[in-house]
């Protein structure tokens, strides 16, 4: 933002007081089509995951409660599983497993990167030369060969949460590098030499100076991180490396698989969690997306 | 920073990576409660109904270690795991087809992947920047908006979700492709090519769609930021056309930082890649992964990652050398 | 001669319009430099714009009209709704960042090329370009190389020479110096000044430095919120300034050699959101009265070729009380 | 009469490049300045950009570390290698004001907290005392407690934002307050609010300011003394009217001469009575 010599080609520049916003309370500016498109879906399956089991009459993992491969009927919505589970209240429980997973990750991944990120920026040096390395390497490497064979070891003697921390351990390597590169520009910045000429500290200046520039982000990048979360684990569920007899979006998926949904006809084993994954992936990408855009617009950027 | 430099420094961090990738390799698994010689020994026990000796366990045990370089402290085992596999490229052999190497399995299956990842890397590198600069340059049309959603909606859907789409629609509802693709092995014939590359279609698209998403948001991010930038502005001043405007000046530009990207998401496009082999039963290295999970052969498992990181590390830093010849403020300093 | 009559240029935002230039008119005699100076937002950039015929959105061209006084190659007159197929042609632009108004990655010899020429063998106009560069002192390597191999000086003579090459009627200079410091400022105000000279064309150059018009131009536009406050030839308007704000402005920085004390210009000029009645200039002036809050001055010639819009324009400065500012 | 400010062959070499190629970048060559006086002082240091004359301010300030040479402040060494004053009694011996205001100011804090944060930390004071230095600080350079009290920097104009930030400086009552371009981000015809507040905080509060600019009107205007910067090294010194009515050094009267004045032109221009 300049003052002067700049061109004016907005008059807005030199308009008086009317241009001085006053900081409101509201967050209604966040709002925008597609943040309230995301807020929306999401809202509806968190909402729908962590409520409606409490309506569930049985064990949706239980096999053999109902008779096999149903079709969709009032009774059961989605018709039954091959393995005789209702295929609705196994979804229910499958979304809310895999979001409470991807919640915990999401936590503990934006603490992790935040920490690492912000303190290789603002501290440089060699330190900050062999944070990046290692975080260059865990970009690097292809996470897919790793968690195959760490699955195949453990498959069996694991919890779900266990999975959870292994997605940790190998991802919170995209956020601390964004989030030092946040930090290595803000650091150069001049408020951060008028806060060390206010007698600030190096801790009061990473929590008040630069922290308030990185939060925006961090929402955003919390929201990535448990798209990132979800899908590691329905991945690895998927080809059944994760702890399949727990019901997520990607186990349902293996059993539909394993047990050939498409050739016995019971399609909607199969398309109901691709459905309920894609709108709640668009759902949260949507939210992530547009909280930037919002952020962008108020702070002039986009 | 001259070219020198770049390149000097690019190597020390590739160097680094293959280094530092390596060692978590070998070291994870040894961290986990499990290792493969008890696994594999207790599938043998319950296989033999607990009628193995003590002593037909030990030497089982001496013979499997020795087989999977699990012999000696944790630091020789490391050393000379870096020893093998740094300079003779060697995995030791399958368990699951033993005798046959390692090495020789992974490289057979190598190409497959190579051919899989690049052509449908390359083609939704170029499709999804070219719909994103034009969707970036005109954003304020309506046009724009719609090619900029196909990239919202495709960008966060997994890997395994365009799978199984991909399937459900072209090979179930409208039945053009196999439901469960066979590829030919042995020499190769017409008809052989054939039949590849009909079976290849859905992987293929699979992993061009996952792509596509992802350059277009991405580009059109960049484009709409550089058509901001003074020397567009001065472009369009000077009466140069849309076309020089979009190609000379926004995607020159844009495309630097897309092609940064490519080299830094390679392990998320590798990872698809695998899952995608897997999925379709693509004989590339995903599906040799899968079935030495589930077999329990751990030194090809081994193989593989070691494989991969040495191939995704490689081609970010041919990615990286490229990348002087297309900015001109590295190359000429 | 380039006729402006009544130009409104607006700005159309959601809070509503605002006319960033406001009734403009002036004639610019053809071969002078005309110098536009005033504060940040008083609309000389967008009065700019105007000329050049770079109206976009949310900006417009509202009200009056803008004559360019020549004729494109078919013989028909230039107008507000043709000028833009005229643009490096018979008009041209030097932007104020030769820093960042060149394509990074591209060599400076083919960004001679890539705007539509009378001459379509690239060949032979890079041959006609390397020429020209050589005459306005740049060497000849300067088209092979890359912008930032450049230095801020050499990038900006390459702007003029992009901006001279077609033989241009009209040059738009947008703070063309601003970036650069004082001895390669001379040097490029020189250069522009002796192809303004050869070529015989107008110049608009506008600036923040009233020191930079004094050096080059013929005539000077002063403008203050949006209007024209003061317009004449600039020996004239240097010498003996008509409107207070003139030589308030004149005489808002100091001087080597000249020990008066400075105040700088008091207060800032009126926001453009609010309705605005009388002189904008009242609120600042030291001389305003009643008549000058109530009743908007009208331009008036008070000397051959010079206006101002101030209602004791025409008073002597003694009666003015002029030491209140100089 | 005390030393204000003295830099003995003070040096800062950049280095660019790796090991393969590098290249030596002289920021500050050789810089020598002495300034006694037993009244505060303006003393400017005028040069063109990679004059070194940011390079200068910031040694001063500490934020960059000298090659060689020291630097000593109202008899306080304060810079060189492997020199650490107390932190708390150099931030209260030397201050900044900064350029951009806009960017000196943390667009998620309101500016008074940094006023406060000065007051407290820097100066020592309680709560209470703290406040009344920042309203009075405020006070001398125009400003109310009131109007600026719980604001964020983009509630100012450029000109008041950057008085706030030279109350800011005056809080601890610093010896030299350090000025790098304070006016240029600021609107020509205001420039001189704050180029006078400069002069009258310099016979009121009895300040001593180093003055970083590449203006030399405006150097001239209110110097005591003036130090002319070219590729890292100090050409002339002496003041303000010796230098700039009889400079000695070529490049002196270079910049001199390339001025844009409004009293005699470089050429004659032709006028437009004959068109």
């Amino acid at each position: 933002m300049s003052i002067d010599i700049q061109a004016d080609p907005q008059p807005v520049i030199n308009a008086g007081p009317e241009r001085r916003t006053t900081r409101g309370s509201s967050l209604m500016w966040l709002l925008n089509p597609r943040m309230t498109a995301g807020l929306i879906i999401i809202t509806i399956f968190v909402l729908g995951s962590y409520v409606l089991p409490f309506f569930c009459p049985v064990d949706p993992s239980q096999q053999a409660t109902y008779m096999k491969n149903l079709h969709v009927s009032g009774k059961h919505i989605l018709g039954t599983t091959a393995l005789g589970q209702d295929t609705f209240w196994y979804l229910v429980f499958s979304i809310r497993n895999s979001l409470t997973l991807g919640i915990l990750v999401g936590v503990g991944i934006t603490v992790i990167s935040t920490t690492i990120g912000l303190s290789a920026g603002y501290i440089g040096g060699n330190f900050e030369r062999l944070v990046m390395l290692v975080v260059d390497t865990f970009i690097t490497i292809p996470l897919l060969p790793i968690l195959i064979i760490l699955g195949a070891l453990i498959r069996g003697n694991t919890t779900f949460l266990s999975v959870g921390a292994i997605i940790v351990v190998f991802g919170w390597a995209w956020g601390a590098r964004t989030i030092r590169s946040m930090a290595l520009t803000l650091r150069e910045r001049e408020f951060i030499n008028m806060a060390r000429f206010s007698g600030a500290n190096t801790f009061h200046i990473l929590v008040r100076e630069i922290f308030p520039y990185v939060s925006a982000y961090m929402v955003v990048g919390f929201i990535n991180t448990i798209l990132f979360a979800i899908n590691t684990e329905a991945t690895l569920a998927v080809i059944g490396l994760s702890k399949v007899e727990v019901p997520t979006l990607g186990s349902i998926i293996f059993w539909a698989l394993n047990y050939n949904a498409l050739f016995t006809g019971n399609v909607v084993w199969l398309v109901a969690p691709i459905v309920a994954t894609v709108l709640l992936f668009l759902g949260l990408f949507l939210t992530s997306t547009g909280f930037n855009a919002a952020f962008a617009t108020r702070r002039g950027v986009a | 920073m001259g070219v020198v430099q770049y390149i000097g420094k690019r190597l020390a961090i590739y160097i680094a990576v293959l280094f530092l990738g390596l060692t978590i390799t070998f070291f994870l698994p040894r961290m986990l409660p499990t290792n493969p010689v008890d696994a594999y020994i207790g599938q043998i026990q319950s296989r033999a109904a607990g009628t193995l000796t003590p002593e037909a366990i030990t030497n089982l045990r001496a013979s499997l270690e020795q087989l999977y370089g699990l012999k000696g402290d944790l630091l020789s085992q490391y050393l000379g795991f870096l020893n093998r596999v740094v300079l003779h490229f060697d995995f030791g052999p399958s368990f699951a087809y033993y005798p046959q190497p390692v090495s020789q399995m992974i490289l057979s299956a190598l190409p497959w992947t190579l051919t899989l990842l690049l052509l449908s890397t390359f083609i939704a590198w170029v499709l999804g920047n070219a719909v994103g600069v034009v969707a970036g340059s005109f954003h304020t049309r309506r046009a724009a908006a719609v090619l900029e959603f196909v990239g919202i909606l495709l960008y966060p859907i997994p890997y395994y979700i365009l799978a199984l789409s991909v399937i459900l629609l072209l090979a179930y509802v409208i039945p053009i492709f196999p439901l469960s693709p066979t590829f030919p092995v042995g020499d190769f014939s017409l008809q052989k090519v054939g039949q590849i590359l009909y079976n290849s279609f859905l992987p293929a698209l699979t992993l061009v769609l996952a792509g596509f998403g992802w350059n277009i948001l991405s580009m059109k991010a960049l484009a709409v930021a550089t058509a901001e930038e003074p020397y567009v502005t001065f472009a369009r001043l000077k009466g140069a056309s849309h076309w020089t405007r979009m190609v000379r000046y926004v995607f020159r530009n844009a495309m630097l930082p897309q092609v940064t990207a490519l080299a830094l998401s390679l392990g998320t496009v590798f990872n698809g890649a695998l899952l995608t082999e897997i999925l379709f039963s693509f004989p590339g290295v995903g599906l040799v992964m899968r079935t030495a999970a589930s077999s329990g052969d751990y030194n090809v498992l081994y193989g593989s990652i070691a494989l991969s990181i040495i191939a995704v590390a490689t081609a970010g830093l041919v990615i990286d050398l490229i990348y002087p010849l297309l900015d001109p403020r590295i190359r000429h300093r | 001669m380039i006729r402006l009559k009544n130009v409104v240029g607006s700005y159309r935002t959601s809070r509503g319009s605002i006319n960033a230039v406001d009734d403009v008119t002036i004639d610019i005699p053809d071969g002078c430099i005309l110098g536009v100076a005033g504060e940040s937002g008083c609309g000389k950039s967008t009065l700019m714009k105007l000329i050049y015929g770079d109206i976009v959105p949310p900006m417009t061209l509202s009200g009056g009209s803008i004559e360019y006084g020549f004729t494109d190659e078919r013989g028909a007159p230039v107008t507000s709704a043709n000028i833009t197929r005229q643009w490096f042609n018979r008009i041209a632009y030097i932007p104020q960042s030769s820093m960042n108004s060149l394509n990074p990655v591209v060599r400076v010899g083919s960004q001679f090329l890539d705007f539509p020429g009378p001459d379509r063998d690239k060949r032979r106009v890079l041959e006609t370009v390397k020429a020209y560069i050589v005459k306005l002192g740049l060497p000849v390597e300067t088209l092979d190389a890359y912008p930032h191999q450049l230095s801020g000086g050499m990038r900006q003579r390459v702007m003029i020479a992009m901006a001279t090459f077609f033989q241009p009627q009209l040059i738009l200079a947008d703070e063309p110096t601003t970036a650069l410091d004082v001895v390669v400022q001379k040097d490029i105000l020189m250069l522009l000044m002796d192809v303004q000279e050869e070529m015989q064309n107008t110049i608009v150059l506008v600036s923040h430095d009233m020191g930079v018009h004094y050096q080059t131009t013929s005539r000077m536009l002063i403008m203050h919120a949006a209007k024209a406050v003061e317009y004449g030839d600039s020996e004239s308007v240097f010498a003996s300034p008509l409107h207070p704000y003139t030589g308030m402005l004149i005489n808002s920085l100091p001087t080597i050699g000249d020990d008066r004390a400075r105040e700088g210009i008091p207060g800032r000029p009126p926001s453009l959101w609010q309705s605005l009645e009388g002189c904008r200039f009242a609120d600042r002036c030291p001389l305003a009265t009643a008549r000058c809050r109530a009743e908007e001055p009208a331009q008036l010639d008070h000397r051959p070729g010079q206006f101002a819009a101030c209602h004791y324009a025409g008073e002597t400065p003694e009666k003015r009380g002029e030491t209140k500012w100089r | 009469m005390a030393v204000i400010l003295r830099t003995d062959h003070l040096n800062k070499v950049y280095r660019l490049g790796s090991l393969a190629r590098s290249r030596e970048v002289r920021a500050l060559n050789d810089v020598n300045l002495n300034i006694e006086s037993d009244h505060p002082v303006i003393v400017s240091v005028v040069g063109e950009s990679g004059s070194g004359k940011t390079t200068l301010a910031k040694t001063l300030l500490r934020l960059v570390e000298p090659t060689s040479g020291t630097a000593t402040i109202y008899d306080k060494t304060i810079a060189g290698k492997g020199i650490h004053p107390p932190k708390r009694e150099f931030l209260a011996s030397v201050q900044p004001i900064f350029q951009n205001p806009f960017e000196a100011f943390s667009r998620y804090r309101p500016v008074d907290a940094y006023l406060q944060e000065t007051a407290s930390r820097v100066a020592g004071l309680g709560r209470d005392a703290a406040t009344d230095a920042v309203i009075k600080a405020l006070a001398s350079v125009g400003l109310e407690y009131a109007d600026v009290r719980g604001k964020y920097s983009n509630q100012f104009s450029g000109g008041e934002l950057q008085r706030v930030s030279i109350a800011r400086a005056l809080i601890p009552n610093p010896s030299l307050i350090i000025a790098d371009e304070p006016v240029s981000m600021i609107d020509a015809s205001r420039r001189m609010i704050i180029i006078n507040l400069f002069r009258a905080l310099k016979e009121e509060a009895r300040r001593s300011f180093l003055y970083i600019t590449h203006d030399l009107a405006t150097a001239y205007y209110i110097s005591d003394f003036v130090a002319v910067m070219n590729r890292g090294a100090v050409v002339e010194f002496g003041t303000a009217r010796e230098v700039m009515s009889d400079p000695q050094h070529e490049y002196t009267k270079l910049l001199l001469n390339s001025i844009p004045t409004t009293r005699s032109r470089w050429r004659t221009r032709p006028t437009l009575a004959s068109a």
